[in-house]
């Protein structure tokens, strides 16, 4: 299988590479965003994130596919977690193999930058007395 | 018609799944929807922006809704 | 310490996210270089790198302090193996971490085309009948 | 004066190491070097490029080279 999907509870980030590897790539590029302490000068405690699975499976899948056809890829992988997350945990994981790296990159870039725009994935940011659902107010 | 809510929409209904039953005139287009989701919450008016997922897939406006239909409501997204 | 350069007899490609994780990082970057099977359209069955280390070394921390003056990053790895190498092995190793995706993405790209650019390392492919000393000759 | 080869450079010479030794006019640059190399062994000249390294940095063909000096001869790079 050229594509790998997951919604999981934790990402193992020691798998990429092997999950991407491929006899035909000679560039493999890898995206892991994770929980990062503070956002916008005030300091997160925690991140929740709360998925509509069926979709945003179904949304990666036509991203992956997307990528496949823009770029010459040999392994795509997408991986994104569900529930409360801590400081320095990954929470999402995509990535791209190919035979030159200009591919990889530019499709690892797209995976990510498109995800984050469509797939039906929500994130709550635990502050010290408030929490928020990100980017839902203007 | 049961709709099916995330994120902030569940925090403003207050429940996981939003029914509409026993209207004279139910929603036929994504677009009647919205329009009844935002009459019934007003705060959905409040959010950057609101989607409506049929059948797990992304809905503009014109399109009909079903009863059998799975339809979701989409407040902005957030993963990564 | 900020900067992880390594010349290695084999790459663990599972450490990556170890490395670069930093709580204020948001996003990691890695590209992953690997041998593949072909290369100008003939098979190729291996390869062998040889570095003139203590130069390899020095050029890469130049690199990776570079990348630090150019963008705001929490982490930087390079890491580059010596020896020979079959297909789907890991030859080299990059990655970057920093508060936003957009810096990441881009030192890990510099520090890839820079350290193929700079860094005194040399590969010999093996083919079918022949070796090769890759770009010896115009 | 000791030269240190690499990858196509030890091939050329079939040595790991350059000896540069009773020269009535040893070469005092490293543009010196560069040509002394080049007539020793045509096969230099016949390199993409050719690159000398001084005390482990790359150095250009004005700086000079001394009896101390850890010298390397840098056939074309393809790490990665």
């Amino acid at each position: 299988m050229k594509i790998d999907i997951q919604i999981v509870s934790k990402i193992d980030t020691t798998i990429a590479y092997e999950k991407l590897s491929h006899p035909e790539s000679g560039g493999v590029c890898v995206f892991i965003g994770s929980v990062r302490n503070v956002t916008q000068n005030e300091k997160v405690e925690a991140l929740d994130f709360e998925a509509y699975e069926k979709m945003a499976i179904k949304e990666m899948e036509t991203i992956a596919n997307d990528a496949l056809k823009k770029w010459k890829l040999n392994k795509v992988i997408m991986h994104h977690v569900v529930g409360k997350k801590q400081i320095e945990d990954p929470v999402v994981m995509v990535g791209a193999s190919s035979a030159h790296r200009d591919a990889c990159f530019e499709a690892c870039r797209y995976l990510i930058d498109t995800l984050k725009e469509r797939v039906p994935i929500w994130k709550k940011e635990f502050f010290e007395n408030k929490t928020v659902w990100v980017s839902s107010h203007p | 018609m049961n709709i099916l809510l995330f994120g902030i929409a569940k925090d403003i209904v207050g429940e996981s799944v939003l029914t509409i039953e026993g209207e004279l005139q139910p929603p036929k287009t994504v677009g009647e929807l919205k329009n009844y989701i935002v009459q019934l919450h007003p705060k959905f008016g409040e959010l950057s922006s609101l989607a409506i997922a049929v059948n797990s897939n992304y809905a503009n406006d014109s399109m009909k809704v079903n009863d059998g239909d799975e339809i979701a409501i989409i407040p902005p997204v957030s993963g990564g």
